[in-house]
């Protein structure tokens, strides 16, 4: 039996043929690059963070679809808001997802982020995130399981690889909506104030 | 200790809840005096936790300041009632240290004061210019509703309870047609067959 | 015809270099009880973040940081020869000696230095400060390894002290190994002197503000150069190779080495790495001096 | 900054290399799926059968998750209201008190839980009639 | 370059910090000035939420207040509502609930063991202890239905009885691990770079930790031996053998090893609840929700959790509705009082290495 990486590469290609035909050959290889290789931010957002750990280390290992943790937000594909999402990471949140570089995917884990879940009555949490961050893809669960979260990822390469998760074009189209929103909870000052900001150093360091 | 609590601090009897926590009611101008006979003459020295109740119809907050011994075999409750509006109370941030960030965290929720607690700033909220969110008049609900929006598609939840109702009635008034039409029918076979006879 | 060779070397390191790195994830990832990515998983990581789309700009100098550092690279790689005894694939080595690789192989810190400094990073410039106070003491037991090597086999030729080792000096002279193994071990950036880039305490370190095709530069610099520094390794020490196979299998069996050796141990703090950097290795590296010196 | 370096623990995290030759932890997700197990809370099921559209599901949520719907199906003849329970996955946490309380046991949780879209609305969820 | 005072904030995006939180650090070079934590990230208003639902309902959300180890808090929201309400639960659901508690203070561990080694880069580690945890958390989910948040503690009870087989799953598993610690012992606890990073940092004298109501292993760390399970025993700790680790350095080292000592004691713990584990009912009759009333009462309950003593208070009001619950975890003050002061001349290398040491939870600290 073939054992590791073999196997999730013949899942991977196997998806592959169906979608693609209406793709031009450039872009199919872009796709299947971006496809191939994806960085998640490392910022357990709520509660989804604890089912992270498990996806990404050994039992699941996520590596096996170049699935993999990056350190910065400049180096990130993809940014997972693990469930409920307070005012004040929503400010951090919107501040990361801007500082990633294009194409950027938003991976939305858990009922928090489809209608409040939860916390549907609570004072500082919001209820639907696609006001705020284009979502590529929901994952159903409270919270979800590796598995689950897995699957998430698979369905968002599939996406990619047929071209149409394009959800960062939607938020440069659409800036004035999601600002507006965002700044319906935020206030007129969406990016949070920190006191000591080190690009006000003259040239950094 | 608990015939001195009660002569000098307090004026009901303290409270055994359980083997390992008392509770006594006192007046707010004793609770310092008794945290400290506590601390000086027992070995209740940590401070656990300080919480706060509010008692809307009463019009009063509790404030239970909750100290346990150095062997962290017994713990005591010692409540107080203070005023709801413009709280102001003395802090114990100088006595102990872990105080600072309990009362800061109470001050944020309830919006009471704690004189001499140098760093009440925000703790978990941020530019949040509304009801202090513990307070009992601050509803939560009203408040989702006023700010923010739910998903929409969920318009044809029925209402049980009329529907219940609507369909028993819809019921009764379908039965007793039934039972007209049977009596009317009834009446009209009977008519017919005495017409026949 | 130079150029042709030169090409063809640039793109066997490339090769090469992502081929062990994928390598080295998997192996890792089997020491960590998983199966790991597959084998050509940095390679795809690498082009997909060429096709990003860049977003930050900190002007003309944090762009030339990436590119000092592929230069340096790809120099480096060319004053190597990959073979002893034959003119194939030896680059411009007959055009500069051990000194020249020497020379080069501080070049790309000071690169990287210059670039992530404009950035504006704090993390960034931690990362640099880290690497440029560790440098010396992580160079010092492999200069004082290399300097009886050049003293034993009376040349700073590559080729030709890769010829000159009958034995490997490995065998013969293993304290001298030893000591600069460990310095070969920081340089290729493993545990427990890696210090550079570590995520949780630095951000990654240098790498934090770039993005897209300058991160892709990064890391084909890096795959580059660590083929050219095992090339190095294998031809100072291990004798040097003579075709193709013994050359993979040498450079491999060191790769191995450093990666096995990396996935034991935490990190040591940068105080303690250059501590221990200047007492163990470089102690024992004299000591091997002084042995080979003797004899 | 002091450092010493001791000889047992220098050696025996050579275990960690023993790793290489054993079998890795890996449930290689999508070809490999760990078996599902009984009584795990996942999607809801109900027997229309016997739903006696009592609501008490709706009361005891407190996530306001379920709607009293009616739909184009056969109800029980007990059914005083008519309406079946539908859920919404926005505001569902598989806390399973619903299946507690309901009267005839109709309403349960079965071990499917795989649910991914990219659409938001898709999150109301008719439980399975079962 | 050195001299220059700079500010940075660790977190809440960085790969080194114990959850959503962030801890703002002056630096001059690596060496750290003042520490300012700061968190609310993950404020959701718990106690206000509670109060706006009827006990039962609440019973649901609880679990969500510390997200690493749930089950402490559904103990504690039971406890308190069982001892305001008069309710004296079976025998075997008491068992019930001590091996769920031991479980999750286990699995709880081992996601401290992987936060630690990871915080000095020694990633196998954590690989590892992650797959390790998910055995344990493969028998919740047969247990109670679920991975993480089991909410299976039921005010009156436990809500589903042992599924059968369990408890020889439970002694397999055990034995399973008593040979696995004994592997992390040899390639994290004895590792000397571990050694070497973590003896002599963080050190906390026993004073100090006397007097600002430290919990855990903290106080267990230097040479205090503080555990609710011996002091004020709940549930059956009392008749259960077992023993209250300590160290006496202080400093991160200290604390590995007071915790890897724990996960000994779980163990043995465990072996012998599967062992006495008694027949009965698990749960007694509880009314509706709506007409389950807490008198006008209150009451403070705490158990141990696997970062020390984890508190509620309760006020019932008469009503089926909870006047106050109030959360007191571990972390509030370990986050602020400790922390603030335990960073300042530290180094920047250090940081993740001391909150992971702590044990700092960010959603239990703002709930």
């Amino acid at each position: 039996m073939e054992e590791g990486f073999l196997l999730e590469q013949k899942t991977l290609e196997g998806d592959l043929n169906s979608e693609t035909s209406h793709q031009s050959s450039v872009d199919f290889l872009m796709n299947w690059f971006r496809k191939r290789s994806i960085f998640v931010l490392a910022y357990g957002t709520g509660c989804g963070a604890i089912e992270m750990p498990p996806t990404f280390t050994s039992r699941y290992d996520a590596e096996r679809l170049g699935i993999r943790g990056a350190a910065t937000p400049r180096q990130a594909d993809v940014i997972i808001v693990s469930g409920y999402c307070s005012y004040k990471t929503l400010r951090r949140i919107i501040r990361t997802y801007e500082q990633m570089s294009n194409p950027k995917y938003v991976l939305a884990l858990g009922s928090c982020t489809v209608n409040g879940g939860m916390y549907w009555d609570s004072y500082n949490t919001i209820k639907k995130l696609e006001d705020y961050l284009p979502v590529d893809m929901y994952v159903n669960g409270c919270m979800p399981r590796p598995e689950s979260i897995l699957e998430g990822f698979i369905e968002l390469q599939k996406e990619i690889g047929a071209g149409k998760a394009s959800s960062w074009q939607k938020y440069e189209e659409n800036h004035e909506f999601y600002r507006k929103n965002q700044e319906a909870v935020l206030g007129e000052k969406v990016e949070p104030s920190y006191e000591a900001d080190w690009y006000l150093y003259e040239g950094g360091l | 200790m608990f015939k001195t609590i009660k002569s000098n601090f307090a004026t009901a009897d303290v409270e055994v809840k359980r083997q390992d926590l008392y509770k006594v009611v006192i007046k707010y101008d004793r609770l310092s005096a008794l945290i400290d006979f506590l601390y000086n003459n027992y070995t209740y020295k940590i401070l656990n936790a300080i919480t706060c109740t509010d008692w809307i119809e009463e019009g009063h907050f509790a404030l239970t300041y909750l100290i346990t011994t150095e062997d962290r075999s017994n713990t005591f409750m010692i409540q107080t009632l203070v005023g709801r509006e413009d709280t102001k109370v003395e802090s114990f941030s100088k006595k102990f240290k872990q105080a600072q960030i309990m009362e800061r965290d109470l001050h944020e929720m309830y919006g009471i004061d704690f004189i001499g607690n140098d760093n009440l700033k925000e703790l978990s909220l941020e530019n949040w210019v509304h009801t202090p969110p513990l307070r009992r008049e601050f509803d939560t609900l009203e408040f989702v509703n006023e700010h923010l929006t739910f998903r929409e598609g969920r318009e044809d939840n029925v209402d049980v309870k009329a529907e219940t109702k609507r369909l028993r009635a819809l019921k009764k008034a379908q039965k007793e047609a039934d039972k007209k039409a049977k009596e009317a029918a009834d009446a009209s076979a009977l008519k017919e067959n005495e017409d026949g006879k | 015809m130079i150029l042709l060779e030169l090409l063809l070397m640039l793109l066997v390191a490339y090769g090469v270099g992502f081929l062990y790195y994928g390598l080295y994830r998997n192996i890792t990832a089997r020491f960590q009880r998983r199966f790991g990515p597959p084998l050509w998983q940095s390679f795809f990581d690498s082009i997909k973040f060429f096709l990003k789309e860049e977003s930050t700009s900190h002007g003309w100098m944090f762009y030339l940081g990436p590119i000092i550092m592929m230069s340096g690279a790809i120099t480096t790689l060319f004053f190597i020869p990959f073979f002893k005894e034959t003119t194939n694939f030896s680059g411009l080595s007959s055009y500069g000696n051990l000194f020249v690789v020497l020379y080069l192989l501080v070049l790309g810190p000071l690169g990287n230095a210059l670039g992530v400094g404009t950035g504006g990073n704090p993390f960034g410039a931690m990362g640099v400060t880290r690497g440029l106070s560790r440098l010396f003491a992580l160079e010092l037991p492999f200069y004082i390894a290399v300097i009886a090597i050049m003293s034993l086999s009376g040349s700073a030729d590559i080729s030709e002290i890769a010829a000159h080792q009958s034995t490997m000096y490995a065998l013969a002279y293993p304290l001298l190994f030893i000591g600069a193994l460990f310095s070969f071990i920081g340089m290729m950036g493993q545990s427990p002197f890696d210090v550079v880039g570590a995520p949780v305490e630095v951000y990654s370190g240098p790498a934090s503000e770039f993005s897209g095709k300058f991160l892709a530069l990064l890391m084909s610099q890096s795959a580059i150069y660590t083929f050219a520094k095992l090339v190095l390794m294998v031809n100072l020490f291990l004798g040097g190779a003579q075709g193709f196979l013994e050359l993979l299998l040498k450079t491999f069996v060191l790769f191995l080495f450093v990666i096995s050796f990396g996935s034991l141990y935490g990190r040591f703090k940068t105080p303690q790495s250059i501590d221990f950097l200047l007492k163990v290795p470089t102690t024992i590296a004299v000591i091997g001096l002084i042995l080979a010196t003797w004899s | 900054m002091k450092w010493s370096v001791d000889l047992k623990g220098t050696l025996s995290p050579l275990s960690i290399l023993g790793a290489f030759f054993q079998k890795p932890n890996t449930i290689a997700y999508p070809a490999v799926k760990k078996e599902s197990v009984v009584g795990y809370r996942g999607f809801h099921t109900n027997v229309l059968a016997d739903c006696i559209g009592c609501a008490n599901c709706q009361d005891v949520c407190m996530n306001d998750a379920i709607d009293m719907i009616k739909v184009d199906a056969e109800y029980n003849e007990k059914n005083s209201s008519q309406c079946i329970p539908r859920i919404d996955y926005g505001r569902c946490c598989w806390c399973s008190l619903c299946t507690d309380v309901c009267p005839p046991d109709s309403l349960k949780l079965e071990e499917d839980y795989l649910n991914v879209t990219n659409n938001a609305n898709d999150f109301l969820y008719m439980p399975k009639d079962k | 370059m050195e001299n220059k005072h700079i500010t940075i904030f660790h977190g809440p995006q960085h790969p080194g910090i114990t959850g959503n939180m962030s801890v703002e650090l002056d630096l001059i070079g690596e060496t750290i000035q003042k520490a300012t934590t700061h968190v609310g990230y993950l404020h959701r208003g718990f106690e206000k939420l509670v109060e706006r639902r009827t006990v039962i309902q609440a019973f649901t959300i609880v679990c969500r207040i510390c997200v690493p180890e749930p089950d402490p808090n559904e103990a504690n929201f039971a406890a308190a509502v069982e001892e305001l309400a008069g309710i004296e639960i079976s025998e075997r659901s008491k068992y019930i609930r001590v091996m769920v508690l031991e479980l999750s203070r286990l699995a709880a561990q081992f996601l401290w063991l992987a936060g630690q080694s990871g915080s000095i880069g020694l990633y196998a580690v954590g690989q590892w202890a992650i797959a390790d945890r998910d055995l344990i958390l493969d028998l919740f989910e047969e247990l109670t239905g679920a991975r993480v948040y089991h909410m299976y503690i039921y005010p009156g009870g436990v809500r589903r009885d042992l599924p059968e087989g369990f408890l020889e799953r439970v002694s397999k598993l055990l034995s399973y691990m008593k040979k696995r610690l004994k592997d992390y012992d040899d390639i994290f606890i004895n590792n000397s770079s571990f050694k070497n990073r973590a003896i002599g940092v963080g050190i906390i004298s026993k004073e100090e930790a006397l007097a600002n109501g430290y919990v855990g292993q903290v106080l267990r760390g230097c040479g205090i031996a503080a555990d609710v399970r011996k002091d004020a025993p709940y549930l059956i700790y009392g008749d259960l053998d077992f023993e209250v680790p300590t160290e006496l350095g202080g400093d991160v080292y200290a604390r590995a090893l007071v915790r890897r000592a724990e996960m000994d004691q779980s163990v043995h713990i465990l072996e012998q609840v599967v062992e006495k584990m008694p027949e009965g009912e698990i749960m007694v009759k509880m009314p509706a929700h709506r007409k389950f009333k807490l008198p006008k009462d209150d009451t403070w309950v705490k158990v141990e959790s696997a970062r020390g003593e984890f508190a509620y208070y309760m006020a019932g009001d008469g009503t089926e509705k909870i006047r106050r619950m109030q959360v007191r975890g571990p972390s509030l003050v370990h986050a602020y009082t400790l922390l603030e002061n335990l960073l300042v001349g530290a180094e920047l290398s250090d940081v993740a290495l001391i909150m992971n040491s702590l044990g700092i939870c960010p959603p239990e600290i703002e709930r």
